[in-house]
């Protein structure tokens, strides 16, 4: 019983999913989301119990490349987060009907496969294969499924590939440059890599690159809003839930212990380039007019928090920047979800024209409350303990960046509340707004339930990733 | 079995929440409301019996729940902390809350979403009793922003108003700001002792022997500014006023009896702190003195009822804030409560008003309410004197308390509070005469539906109406009650010598003229003379400036908002798609070098040959000319 | 023979075939009538073949000339090709000027 | 040697079968007769031998190297059948043709003697001259076949000097001797400008900048199976044949020489790509993708010793993927008069598995994981990092960005255009080709040792 199980379950689902035609697609994707997230569960417990459900073997003699995929608590949290957020992304499209919905399906799986596999390769290549993996069904999705003016999309997605690409070929260069040091991929003899101060600097600013265009980071964000707002929402979930957070965990798996001196040398650098990402992105939210596109540039000031967390290089950083990286999963996908079953309703996602929705469906409005309130992190809720924890963290670095990246909390409640109050609030709106159906609710309180309940006991969580995380953190303070 | 109560006794409250806010429209609003009363008075009594308790033997009482957050090098857990001064707080919390909750029942009975409100409120409760008996910043933290949030949804609770929404915001975001002080405050707090559980904080820093004063002002500070965001302090104070968009028992709960009280709560928490900082100390008694001032000037021309009560509360946040500053943290408390008492009973008789004239607000069209609501103008008059500082009510004690600490510390800031509070007693008496003396000035439909409000309104004015009396009984000057229970907190109280000299005498004596002084005017300009306040238009000169708040809100407009959303708009319009261009722009240059590139394939076979020989030339002369 | 080459000198043989072989080189450049072209690709063959010739003598190896034969013929072969096409155009467009074969660029 | 005689022999069965008008037969008996050669040359993959006086070497490179061109025959071959539907009377002499061409250059990759060389590339080359202008009564395939003609001959005149200046300074054609001696003191310079314009002439028949003008024009002009043929069996005989010749002759290449090289491959692939990003030609387009890709496999020789398990890889890689595509092209392209690509619109609706594999060969040539594109590219930069060139390798990197733009062009028009008609239902066969060239790529990809390891 070993982690590739997860992988088999996603590339077998996938198959079967597209072989089970349009009509099922749907229902068989789900189940074999769920079954994941199960296996993925199971796995966790076995962990727990401290058996090794690691699992390796040689794959390519020359270069030296191993099937490796090592599932400690960092790991399995992700996975965690990737299955379970799976399972219900799958289910929340259930609504409306896509067209060639096996393709559809299937590519959500095979998508949820490849990053599952980033997740838990443990050798250099096969990472950079998963990696790559994963921007190829996002991209059809976001393409042939994907809304508004064809021609306006096939911008964005075209450069949001091109741009991701550009940036993980740099990091591919530094993994040969290290397989040539080092005489195989495997993460332990990367560690054990000597290299000189400039060495590591071009290699930490190689694996920056594709990390900073992935997650991301200013300036590299050009590509983000414009895909949030193109891709269907179930794609932007994807994206955003996820697929981000591959680039936050390669930091802290990567990017960092690889090369503890380049990082050390100028974290001052990038914990500021997060923060100006912070006060940035919740500027730029402000004024924003559609839904989705506001949802994406908060997004993108709480990623820059996560990233500043992750540069702090201390054990409070680190586990603060995991524990919001599963929190911000999960509200912003519930948050993309409610701007989904608006646009059901209101075929539109231009704030100005919704409103006076709460009148009608006060359900929908304390969840739509719930989740907003997450997101600018209130205490009690799981956003809160991992903000907490990052601010903590650059607080001990230095008090003004803390301070600074405390703005957003003022600043994101400034933007989530307008939003909420234009979009939900004020004369009750002439269109009917049909309450939220039974999938609908599900998949919402499923989302809130862990968000409350991680928000009042993350011990769980905290327990699980902790140990990785200071091993991890050895590696980075160790002397070379 | 502590703990067990402890759950109960805040669980109650949020259980009557899950109740309404789940069954509530189902069971009715009349059953709503008593649900969300019933599991407050349950609190209520459980506070009671922790008080029986903590008076009994003078232990606080520590409950550690579960672990919360892991920090590297500490942990916070989720637990209680239930010591004189959370069980104090408790019983006004809970008590006021009982009542307020009474009130509501009949006020609110006209409105479809009654048992939302009772809902709301109870959360609020909820909230408020996390934020006083937690055990550590955190915990606290957690009650902090939770009635932040239940104040946003009370203040919005007429959703469909925008302006309301706006109102509600409003408050939200000013006190995250303070929340953000409050944070920094507590990192650095956690940066210095490695924990924020406030007994062990206490140890930490009284027993600490080489503190860093720097850091230790800083977190002074920090907690300050967070305080002032609760506590509607200059320069975070222009929420409180738009708060009143709220409906009136939320402005009496939560904007003048408890939410805004918090501050207070806290530094008097911390007042091991606060000690050792006495130059943040003085920067909270000058704010507190000024912002006394500031806020009676302005009530002393608002014409909206509601208005004049909450800029009153906030100068008498001020005065507590003066005391806390002169480290006089029992005075401050002992005024917290009297003040509670006697402006919820303000509030809710307001409220009673303007139920009874179906929601007029404006004082210019009231007057000559006394024969119709005579208990209503009772309750009103009595907590008017109590807040005019005439002697035997409770105002009394508390106030002439605050200004005896001033004066003993730092005259000009005595000066000060004398100042606002013959301004108090001005304004609330220019609100007894305009609302309840001479004649009516409404419409003949709203006079023909004047009555007293029923008795479950009634009810609940009486009770605070004698609590406002006898309030002061707590801490008489001499022997004070109040000072003993809380010594166990405030450990300087037992050596502090409250004695009674001449001096004390003489300063009680102005004390009471001073209001006495405020009141006569207050007579002599709207009874005597009857004059009735101008229309809007109509005010000029420097009334104008205060009736207008000394445009505080439109110059934090200025400064602060539009710049913000200018920015915003620039970020979005200029920097976002400069950025964007760069990146196509990357994609257009190489597609046009392509594109020239085009010409060059000119397909005529002479020209290809030539690139070929040419080639063939180059390599062979670099090769082996160049050597 | 072979003190004629040792007199003349080997070089000698190379610089005439290397100067023949770059007549045809711009004969090919420079004349636009697809038979002269094809002449002038003759050229170089042959300079070629002389260099070749010259090249076994002086080794004294009959290698060089064995393949001398082999160039030949394949030169054969390629010009037949070559008329090939050129007639097939020449039904097409009528004109054996290799300018006009400029349809297809860009 | 046996591969090479049969090969010749199933050529002239292809000729005698039109004699008894069996053309039917023609296509799948030549398949079985392919098939049957390639089992014959994998029998022999270990035995190295050499015949005829050193004529003919057969080492593990030539056979593995053949191997793979008879494959490539073998699919070629099965498309043609469609392809020259209209003119069955003369398919013999396609066939005939496309298997003497193979034997040309299996006789390339196993020379041993520079005169066996360039009778194979003179028999390929001519070869190909006639399939460029197959076309007859089609202008641009006659233009093609002459532009081709002109400039390959050409190259065939400066291949040949090459050889001479080589024979004038060894006085032998045989490569091993030439080997041994050129271990010797004080060469005459004609040796190494032998070598130099030997590989010049290769370069020209890789289509590497500058010597690459004539690809484009070429591929559009001649019909598209010759076209198919060209961009993946000639490229690679001449990709591995050029490497042949240098490693085998261990001309040790002077640092100066693989500065040269190193500036055309990055040349070749700057300009390739940046070529092909306006090609709305899906042919040309390929072309000037095929430019870039020569220069990548340019990065071979400068781990002479070492790469020729990363040569043979990436040139089964790009073959294959390269078959898959010009698959698909023949059918939608099929009685078209142009190749753009707008035919190409709305080939995910009408079409989804042909579009898949076309993407699948896209993505394979732009080098995405899982595709063997990717990993022929990482063994190519592993290579050239270990010996040294990173700024090359960075170089390549930006072109592969580059090259994505164009290849999505074409995935974006066959996903996101609208069909402009519906197409009739395809041939068995190109399916057929099509799906087992992209599984073997993919295969390749899975398990990329399997053929890395082959000739180490």
């Amino acid at each position: 019983m070993n982690v590739s199980l997860i992988l088999i379950i996603l590339f077998v689902g996938a198959l079967v999913t597209f072989l089970a035609g349009d009509k099922l697609a749907s229902k068989v994707a789900l189940f074999f989301g769920l079954a994941a997230a199960g296996c993925s569960i199971v796995l966790l417990n076995h962990f727990n119990l401290g058996e090794n459900i690691s699992f390796i073997s040689q794959w390519i003699s020359k270069p030296n490349v191993s099937f490796a995929l090592k599932a400690d608590g960092l790991s399995l949290a992700m996975v965690l987060l990737t299955t379970v957020l799976t399972a219900i992304i799958t289910f929340s499209s259930f609504g409306n009907d896509y067209k060639n919905a096996k393709s559809f399906y299937a590519l959500i799986l095979f998508m949820s496969f490849a990053m599952v596999g980033t997740f838990l390769a443990s050798d250099g290549l096969l990472y950079y294969i998963f990696w790559e993996l994963s921007l190829i069904p996002i991209y059809f999705i976001a393409l042939v499924w994907g809304n508004g003016d064809v021609e306006e999309r096939r911008k964005a997605v075209v450069k949001f590939f091109i741009y991701t690409l550009a940036g993980s070929l740099f990091m591919l260069i530094a993994f040969v440059y290290l397989y040539q040091k080092a005489g195989s991929f495997l993460i332990e003899d990367l560690y054990k890599v000597t290299l000189s101060a400039t060495e590591q600097f071009w290699i930490f600013l190689a694996f920056f690159l594709a990390y900073a265009i992935k997650i991301p980071l200013i300036p590299f964000h050009t590509w983000q809003a414009n895909v949030y707002q193109k891709a269907p929402t179930v794609g932007t979930m994807l994206l955003s839930g996820i697929m981000l957070k591959m680039g936050l965990y390669s930091i802290i798996r990567w990017q960092l212990p690889i090369t503890p001196l380049a990082a050390s040398e100028y974290k001052y650098i990038f914990i500021a380039i997060g923060i100006a990402g912070v006060i940035y992105g919740s500027i730029v939210a402000l004024r924003q007019k559609d839904l989705k596109k506001l949802l994406a540039y908060s997004s993108l000031a709480h990623v820059g928090l996560i990233a500043a967390g992750t540069y702090t290089l201390t054990l409070d950083g680190l586990r603060g920047a995991v524990l919001q990286m599963i929190a911000h999963g999960f509200v912003v996908v519930g948050l993309f979800y409610t701007a989904e079953i608006i646009y059901r309703r209101y075929e539109t996602r231009v704030i100005a024209e919704m409103g006076g929705i709460r009148s009608q469906t006060p359900k929908f409005t304390s969840m739509f409350l719930i989740l907003v309130m997450a997101s600018i992190s209130l205490p009690a809720t799981f956003n809160f303990v991992g903000e907490f924890t990052v601010l903590y963290s650059l607080s001990q670095v230095n008090v003004w960046f803390a301070i600074l990246g405390g703005t957003t909390i003022i600043l994101g409640a400034y933007y989530m509340l307008r939003m909420f109050q234009h979009s939900m609030l004020g004369e009750t709106n002439s269109k009917v707004f049909a309450d939220v159906s039974m999938n609908e609710g599900i998949t919402l309180v499923a989302i809130i339930a862990v968000l409350l309940f991680f928000g009042m006991y993350p011990k769980p969580i905290i327990d699980l990733i902790t140990p990785s995380l200071e091993e991890i953190l050895n590696q980075i303070n160790r002397i070379n | 079995m502590n703990t067990n109560l402890s759950l109960l006794l805040l669980l109650a409250p949020f259980l009557g929440f899950l109740i309404n806010i789940f069954f509530g429209k189902s069971l009715g609003k009349t059953v709503a409301g008593i649900i969300g009363t019933l599991t407050v008075a349950v609190s209520f009594a459980v506070s009671l019996y922790f008080f029986g308790q903590i008076t009994a033997s003078k232990e606080p009482i520590q409950i550690q729940l579960f672990d919360w957050i892991q920090i590297s090098n500490f942990k916070v857990d989720f637990g209680f902390l239930l010591d004189q001064l959370s069980i104090l707080w408790l019983l006004f919390v809970t008590g006021i809350g009982s009542l307020i909750h009474l009130y509501s029942i009949s006020y609110m009975h006209d409105d479809e979403k009654m048992h939302t409100f009772f809902a709301y409120l109870n959360l609020f409760v909820f909230f408020m009793i996390t934020l006083v008996i937690g055990s550590n910043l955190l915990v606290m933290f957690i009650g902090w922003e939770g009635v932040g949030l239940c104040s946003y949804l009370l203040i919005g609770f007429w959703y469909k108003n925008q302006e309301f929404n706006d109102a509600a915001k409003k408050a939200f975001i000013m006190n995250r700001i303070g929340d953000l002080g409050l944070l920094i405050g507590i990192f650095i707090l956690g940066m210095l002792f490695n924990t924020l559980d406030f007994s062990t904080l206490k140890i930490g820093i009284s027993g600490a022997t080489d503190l860093n004063m720097y850091w230790l002002s800083a977190a002074a500070f920090a907690l300050f500014i967070g305080a002032c965001g609760k506590s509607a302090q200059i320069p975070l104070y222009t929420w409180l006023p738009d708060a009143m968009a709220g409906p009136t028992p939320v402005s009496a709960l939560i904007h003048a009896a408890t939410m805004v009280t918090a501050g207070i709560f806290m530094i008097t928490r911390m007042n091991f702190l606060f000690d050792l900082t006495p130059d943040v100390q003085s920067i909270i008694a000058v704010v507190g003195a000024i912002t006394a001032l500031v806020a009676a000037t302005i009530g002393l021309v608002q014409n909206d009822i509601k208005k004049v009560l909450a800029y009153s509360t906030v100068s008498q946040l001020g005065l507590m804030f003066l005391a806390l500053g002169l480290g006089a943290y029992e005075v401050a408390v002992f005024h917290v409560i009297t003040h509670a008492f006697f402006k919820a009973c303000l509030f809710l008789g307001s409220g009673s008003v303007i139920h009874a004239l179906g929601g007029e607000q404006d004082m210019r069209n009231m007057g000559g309410l006394k024969k119709a609501m005579p208990i209503t103008f009772g309750t009103m008059l009595i907590a008017s004197l109590a807040i005019s500082g005439v002697p035997l009510f409770s105002g009394f004690f508390s106030k002439d308390e605050i200004l005896l600490v001033a004066f003993h510390s730092n005259i000009p800031l005595w000066l000060i509070g004398s100042i606002a509070s013959i301004m108090t007693a001005f304004y609330m008496f220019r609100l007894m005469f305009l609302t309840f003396f001479k004649e009516f000035r409404g419409t003949a439909e709203q006079k023909h539906h004047l009555h007293e409000s029923p008795s479950l309104i009634t009810l609940p004015l009486i009770v605070l109406a004698i609590l406002a009396t006898v309030g002061g009984l707590i801490s008489l000057p001499g022997n004070s009650w109040l000072n003993e229970y809380l010594t166990p907190i405030l450990p300087k109280l037992a050596t502090a010598a409250h004695h009674l000299g001449t001096t004390e005498y003489i300063l009680m004596a102005i004390a009471v003229v001073g209001g006495l002084i405020g009141i006569g005017l207050a007579y002599a300009k709207y009874i005597k003379q009857d004059s009735i306040p101008a229309e809007d238009a109509a005010i000029t000169g420097f009334s104008k400036v205060l009736y207008n708040k000394y445009y505080v809100d439109e110059f934090y407009d200025a400064i602060i908002v539009k710049p913000i959303n200018v920015l915003s708009g620039f970020f979005r319009d200029t920097i976002e798609t400069s950025l964007s261009s760069l990146v196509f722009g990357l994609g257009k240059v190489t597609n046009e070098i392509s594109f020239q590139g085009k010409k060059l394939q000119s397909g005529s076979i002479g020209l290809y040959l030539f690139a070929f020989v040419i080639g063939l030339c180059a390599i062979i002369s670099y090769l082996f000319l160049a050597q | 023979m072979n003190n004629i080459l040792n007199q003349i000198g080997i070089e000698n043989y190379i610089f005439l075939s290397v100067i023949l072989f770059c007549i045809g080189v711009f004969g090919v450049l420079y004349r636009r009538n697809a038979i002269i072209v094809f002449m002038s690709i003759e050229i170089m063959l042959n300079a070629v073949s002389l260099l070749f010739v010259a090249f076994s003598t002086y080794h004294q190896d009959a290698e060089g000339q064995v393949f001398v034969f082999f160039s030949m013929a394949v030169a054969a072969a390629e010009v037949a090709v070559g008329l090939a096409i050129l007639v097939s155009i020449f039904r097409n467009v009528g004109s054996i000027t290799i300018d006009n074969l400029k349809n297809l660029k860009g | 040697m046996n591969t090479l005689i049969a090969i010749i022999g199933l050529g002239v069965l292809c000729l005698l079968l039109e004699i008894f008008n069996l053309t039917k037969a023609i296509v799948p008996l030549t398949i079985v007769g392919l098939l049957a050669v390639l089992g014959l040359t994998i029998s022999e993959f270990n035995s190295t031998e050499s015949y005829y006086n050193d004529m003919i070497v057969v080492s593990k490179f030539s056979t593995a190297f053949s191997s793979l061109f008879i494959v490539l025959t073998i699919f070629l071959v099965s498309l043609s059948h469609n392809f020259y539907e209209k003119h069955q009377s003369k398919i013999s002499d396609y066939i005939a043709i496309k298997i003497f061409l193979l034997s040309g250059a299996v006789a390339m990759v196993s020379f041993g003697n520079l005169a066996m060389f360039f009778l194979g590339i003179e028999i390929l080359s001519i070869a190909l001259y006639v399939l460029a202008a197959s076309d007859r009564l089609n202008l641009k395939s006659n233009e093609a076949g002459m532009k081709y003609f002109l400039m390959g001959s050409f190259a065939s005149g400066i291949i040949l000097f090459g050889i001479c200046m080589i024979y004038g300074a060894m006085g032998s054609f045989n490569v091993s001797d030439i080997a041994a001696m050129s271990q010797s003191a004080e060469l005459p310079i004609w040796f190494p400008i032998g070598i130099v314009l030997l590989t010049i002439g290769m370069l020209f028949k890789v289509a590497a900048v500058p010597f690459h003008f004539w690809a484009p024009d070429v591929y559009e002009g001649s019909p598209t199976i010759t076209t198919a043929l060209m961009s993946t069996l000639v490229k690679v005989v001449a990709m591995a044949s050029l490497y042949k010749l240098l490693s085998v002759m261990n001309a040790d290449i002077s640092e100066s020489f693989k500065i040269v090289v190193v500036v055309i491959s990055m040349a070749s692939m700057t300009v390739g790509n940046i070529m092909a990003l306006r090609q709305v030609n899906v042919k040309r387009m390929l072309a000037f993708s095929g430019v870039s890709h020569a220069g990548f496999m340019l990065m071979t020789l400068l781990s002479l010793s070492t790469s020729a398990g990363s040569l043979l890889y990436y040139a089964s890689a790009y073959a294959l993927s390269g078959i898959a595509a010009f698959s698909v092209i023949i059918y939608v392209c099929k009685n078209r008069d142009n190749e753009d690509i707008v035919n190409f619109h709305g080939l995910g609706k009408n079409n989804p598995l042909l579009a898949a594999i076309l993407t699948g060969s896209l993505l394979s040539m732009a080098g995405i994981p899982i595709f063997a594109g990717f990993f022929a590219k990482l063994v190519l930069f592993s290579d050239t990092i270990e010996s040294g060139y990173l700024v090359l390798v960075i170089v390549a990197v930006v072109n592969s960005i580059i090259s994505v733009g164009y290849y999505f062009k074409l995935i974006l028009a066959m996903y996101t255009k609208e069909p402009n008609e519906e197409r009739k239902a395809t041939p068995f066969v190109i399916y057929a080709v099509a799906v087992v060239a992209i599984v073997l790529n993919i295969a390749l990809g899975l398990f990329p040792s399997t053929v890395l390891d082959l000739l180490v």
